[in-house]
């Protein structure tokens, strides 16, 4: 991992300064605008993150966590398991496929009172819109993935005798994985997104809570700091995302 | 129109952009009173309508200039000020809350009885420092109430039963609503249990609006006022030209809904001996100490800057 | 005992004919090479017999029983290597052993040795694509030849091969069909490599789509020597195939 | 385009009797449940839509369907562009990146007042939406498939003197299109989601101002009402989007 | 004047040397041939002369002048057929010209005699795993050619080709060569081949890391024909060669 973050993330370091450059365009815009609630200073911004570090970082951080894990879990799972079984049986893929896009184009606040009233204000409601938003990205990736494995190869190991499982897991799976990374990398960033929009359904702790809360106090640099965590962790899952394709495609070198 | 005045002769209207504090109701038939029937033209202004997307885009976007009067809540901006965000309130639309604490008819007598109970309320954090006021007025521990965040969802969250009562949610709107659907809802009135009656909602405008043009606030104040006047009198009809021009927009409201709740508006819009829209320096500074006393804000606004008296001036 | 037999067989891919009414027999332990014109459809011969295409008219027989399902029955190597570029030599030799659950262990020792004898040593933990057009057409073969079946199709697995890696690559084939009796069926364009290595050969002209194609015993002594190939019946046979061939065929 | 519908669109008939048995379990469900206006009935949501039929698809389809693809077209043809950029030069890569998953990873809420304060109340501030929302996997998905194009084909054309330009068009475009088309089905689909949280950030029209204010009613069928059409217009999108797969990699028959 | 020279030519795979201190000179005009056993090094030699790898010491030059930039100077068929698979035959042989940038209407008649003199006719609208795989060759093969660069690399064009096609296909090449003045550089596996076709026959045995490589020159008479093939002298060149294969190449 180390040498992975070396070899890969220090080139990005260029990047850096072209943040840095936004960073002070905004700070300068900011400060001329002067109007601290709608549009923060960043330099106010990290003040305030620093400020509230205990009660993000303690409290708000591991509770939206959490939802985004046990989302991103469960999409994983049973969108990975729906993927494979529709490029299994096209029965499946027939019945499920036009479903698996309805549920993506529902806009979730709709949904909203339905998910409250199926599991209430715990975690679940949460994790159930993460779910919701993460679950297209990854099922149509493997889908594609796995319908983008070489006919040929297959053949090859239809003559070798290998059974379904068997194919599947030594031609359509690595076959799969390009398409499955590219999806991830959607997914991981949409759960950060679904774990805040989970929270305005119902919540008493959450990053997206607490940016929320801080918006009807009016506190501009207060709704940003959690953000900016949020932000963080979404940029974080993202280079884990790329962490894992990398290691497991080590073999597509250019 | 042949009684214009001198502006609209002129031709050029004067642009007003105003944000409700909600979706279009009741408490708005007056705004759409005057719109309908020319009063904003004949004072030479050219009014726009909008919604907010967030509670706090009317008191926000006034205080940046982008909408010229913006409605919120009398606790929002006393909050804003402590922030320095430069608003200033200059009518109070409707003089004490309508906001209550709202239950189903199932066991709960007094405020008292929400101790080991949940509430929801819409994330805005005054509705805490109501339930604070209100619990302990009781005689019960308010920290034994646990606070749910329920977003948008006040009605669907007390009829699915996933919380026992719900705050921040209107008598005159939910109320109602949920009665018209064949709920028995019952409500605690924040005035009769130690809250001091707050001005719900405040019409504000930004500081150097009224500095630089406050005949733009005048202007549209009287033509406000114009529109109360013929709503208190023909409160039907207004509700007609509520309706009419909502229907413009092709959205329904429910006509008896409405009408209840501008029976009970009536009621709260205006008071004895006092101009619509006038505000009494005792009940913001009630509702600061309030405020302060609940912690809910750490220091004290000026008061001489918060608010001007449009009326009787 | 016939151990593969076709009567009658007719496909086409879509529209275009490719077999109409085909017979062919090939006996148990036989050593048939085929030879034929380019696109004629000699890997399409093999897919029929391997399974992975179904006669629309007619009957494949294996050990004289009809077999709808021949897949994971024959051996096959493809024309085209088709090694997983994601699987390095090694597990690319692996895969058949994979399939058929061999212990890793013992697997990954059977496949080293047939690295270091078809001259792969060393690049075992390279991935397909560092590895020349010569080397990777022996793997592809290593990995038919280990699936260990009792009939093996080879298509064209020496092609990529100079003469003196082929010949040994020969050589090395026949010892092993010596051995453990097998039932190999070769496709190659060399009419030498044919010689050298048939019990019988046959010459896929038109026959596809016309119905009887010729056959051409191969009466050489066995076991087959280098030396055997500048014999004077050796010569004898390659010239006789070389004027059936040009014969059989229309010029283009 | 019929062929099309008939070869590929008829066999998933069958999944309308699952989709008709879900329907009856809810219908079912919710007149059980009998609160109408957190769970309507399947049945009251037609009967709603048919009333509201004129309201609907006169006035608030267009408005949304115009947000949806002013947005689609400015992601695709931007997200397009930075993918290409991006691939071509590795500079862009490590300075756009990080950035793409950073807008990718902050909650859009909080950027509405911005929003606002840039775009106003006109159409475009529903439109950043969209495109901030569908941005993501448009640029992914081409990047991703840019990158996955084979290196022996681009040499190949590299010894017949081909200029980026020609590298680009004749092999980096035809590889990364099955990978374009698996971004471009996520982005439509999330496309829908994006113009309704648009306009709840200010709207006086449109599907999904239509239906938030359906819930300040309580009308829970009327909530339903205009998603059922959001959901309609997310699921043809995607079907075009299929179709035009399906018709640039007829080569690639299974 | 040396059309291609390599002068102390030395390359490496990661640290896996190919050549060392390689020389090498083709004329203008020159047929050239190279033999030399799998994984010696000839398409890496061929990758180095297309200007796909650069040389890590020594020089290569083109018509007596360093060239660093060889990419689109050079015709090139690699050893595997990249035909796009999303491209018709047609299109995949008017790939070259395209990117020369000419004229689509002058470019299809061009492509479509090719494809009818390879025996390809019919073919023009299929994709490429519709073919078989002599056929893919031979499209592979048409599109290198029509590149029309003075100096071509053919690697291995006819090893999938059955010898009729094959016979068919070097007489065209040679009766070519002949009309239009072309520099060719020809990697095969076939003996009879490398003495039929070339000028001067490149032996590349351990010569890539040696340093000095073996050529043996083609004296026979051109214009060659199918019967010369028989002839006493063209007989013992293809035993000279075959002595010297052996000899220079220790046993696997
Ligand atoms: N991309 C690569 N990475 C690492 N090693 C490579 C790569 N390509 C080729 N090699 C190695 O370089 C050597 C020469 O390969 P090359 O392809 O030039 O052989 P060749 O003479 O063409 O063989 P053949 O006749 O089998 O095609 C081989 O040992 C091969 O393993
Ligand atoms: N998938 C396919 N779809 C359509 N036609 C095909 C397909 N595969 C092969 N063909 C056609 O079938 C015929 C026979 O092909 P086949 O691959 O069997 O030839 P072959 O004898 O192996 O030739 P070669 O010696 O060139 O490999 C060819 O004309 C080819 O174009
Ligand atoms: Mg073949
Ligand atoms: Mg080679």
């Amino acid at each position: 991992m180390v040498t992975f973050l070396r070899k890969r993330l220090l080139p990005y370091a260029g990047s850096l300064v072209f943040i840095l450059l936004l960073l002070s365009f905004w700070e300068i815009g900011a400060r001329i605008y002067d109007r601290a609630f709608i549009l923060p200073t960043p330099s106010g911004v990290v003040i305030r993150l620093w400020e509230l570090r205990d009660v993000l970082i303690g409290v708000h951080l591991p509770a939206t966590l959490q939802v985004i894990l046990v989302g991103l879990g469960i999409s994983i799972l049973f969108g990975g398991a729906l993927a494979v079984a529709m490029n299994q049986y096209q029965l499946m893929e027939r019945t499920f496929y036009p479903l698996v896009i309805a549920s993506q184009t529902i806009p979730i606040i709709a949904l909203a009172p339905i998910f409250v009233l199926w599991f209430g204000y715990s975690i679940w409601s949460k994790v159930a819109v993460t779910v919701l938003i993460t679950f297209f990205p990854i099922t149509v990736g493997v889908f594609d993935g796995l319908r983008s494995s070489s006919r040929d190869q297959i053949e090859l190991l239809k003559t070798m005798g290998a059974n379904t499982r068997q194919i599947f897991t030594k031609i359509q799976v690595p076959s799969a994985l390009p398409y499955f990374f590219s999806g991830m990398k959607v997914a991981v960033t949409l759960s950060v997104i679904g774990a805040a929009i989970g929270e305005w359904l119902g919540a008493s702790r959450g990053l997206g809570y607490f940016s929320r809360r801080m918006m009807t106090q009016m506190d501009g640099a207060g709704v940003f700091a959690p953000i900016v965590l949020l932000s963080i962790l979404g940029i974080l899952l993202f280079l884990f995302v790329k962490w894992m394709e990398y290691q497991s495609m080590k073999w597509r070198k250019r | 129109n042949e009684d214009n005045t001198d502006a609209a002769e002129e031709g050029e209207l004067q642009e007003v952009d105003l944000m409700l504090d909600w979706y279009p109701n009741a408490v708005h038939s007056y705004l759409y009173v005057a719109l309908e029937n020319g009063y904003f033209e004949e004072e030479g202004l050219d009014v726009t309508i909008r919604f907010p997307a967030n509670p706090t885009d009317p008191i926000n976007l006034a205080a940046t200039g982008d909408v010229t009067v913006g409605i919120t809540y009398q606790p929002d901006v006393i909050t804003a000020r402590n922030q320095d965000i430069p608003v200033v309130s200059f009518a109070s639309i409707v003089r004490t809350p309508l906001n209550h604490i709202i239950y189903l008819e199932d066991g709960l007598s007094s405020p008292a009885d929400l101790a080991g109970k949940t509430v929801g309320y819409p994330g805005i954090p005054v509705n805490e420092a109501l339930i604070e006021t209100m619990v302990s007025d009781a005689g019960a521990d308010p920290g034994d109430v646990e606070m749910i965040d329920v977003g948008f969802e006040l009605g669907s969250s007390i009829v699915s039963g996933q919380v026992d009562a719900v705050v921040g949610a209107y008598i005159n709107h939910e109320v109602p609503v949920l009665r018209h659907q064949g709920h028995d809802v019952s409500y605690f009135n924040p005035v009769d249990h130690g809250v001091p009656a707050f001005y719900e909602l405040v019409m504000v405008t930004n500081e150097d609006q009224l500095e630089e043009d406050p005949e733009t606030i005048d202007a549209f104040w009287r033509a406000a006022s114009r529109g109360f006047e013929f709503m208190e009198e023909n409160p039907d009809d207004s509700l007609d030209l509520l309706f009419s021009n909502e229907d413009q927009e092709n959205f329904p409201l429910i006509r008896d809904v409405e009408e209840e709740s501008m029976e009970i508006l009536l009621t709260k819009m205006t008071a004895e001996g006092e101009a619509f829209g006038s505000q009494e320096e005792s009940s913001w500074e009630e509702t600061i100490d309030w405020l302060y006393d609940t912690g809910f804000i750490s220091e004290k606004p000026d008061l001489d800057e918060i608010f001007v008296n449009l009326v009787g001036e | 005992m016939a151990e593969l037999t076709f009567e009658d067989v007719s496909f086409a891919y879509g529209g275009s004919s490719v077999f109409t009414s085909f017979n062919l027999s090939v006996q148990k332990g036989e050593f048939v090479t085929v030879l034929g014109p380019s696109g004629v459809g000699k890997s399409t011969l093999f897919r029929l017999i391997a399974g992975l295409e179904n006669p629309h008219g007619g009957r494949i027989l294996l050990r004289d029983r009809e077999t709808t399902n021949r897949l994971g029955k024959i051996g096959y190597m493809p024309q085209q290597d088709l090694l997983l570029p994601w699987r390095t030599i090694l597990e690319n030799g692996l895969l058949p052993l994979e399939i058929q659950g061999i212990q890793r262990k013992e697997a990954k020792k059977q496949v080293m040795a047939y690295i270091e004898k078809f001259g792969l040593a060393g690049t075992e933990h390279q991935f397909p694509h560092e590895l020349s057009g010569g080397m990777r057409q022996r793997v592809s073969f290593l990995r038919a030849y280990l699936g260990g079946n009792d009939v093996i199709l080879l298509d064209e697995p020496f092609s990529a091969l100079d003469s003196f890696t082929r010949f040994a690559m020969q050589e090395w084939l026949l010892a092993q069909w010596r051995d453990v009796e097998k039932t190999i069926v070769f496709i190659t364009h060399d009419i030498e490599e044919a010689v050298f290595l048939s019990d019988r050969i046959l010459l896929m002209n038109d026959c596809p789509v016309s119905g009887v194609c010729e056959s051409v015993e191969v009466n050489l002594p066995r076991p087959r020597v280098d030396e055997q190939r500048s014999t004077e019946a050796f010569m004898a046979l390659k010239q006789e195939l070389l004027r059936k061939i040009r014969g059989g065929r229309s010029v283009w």
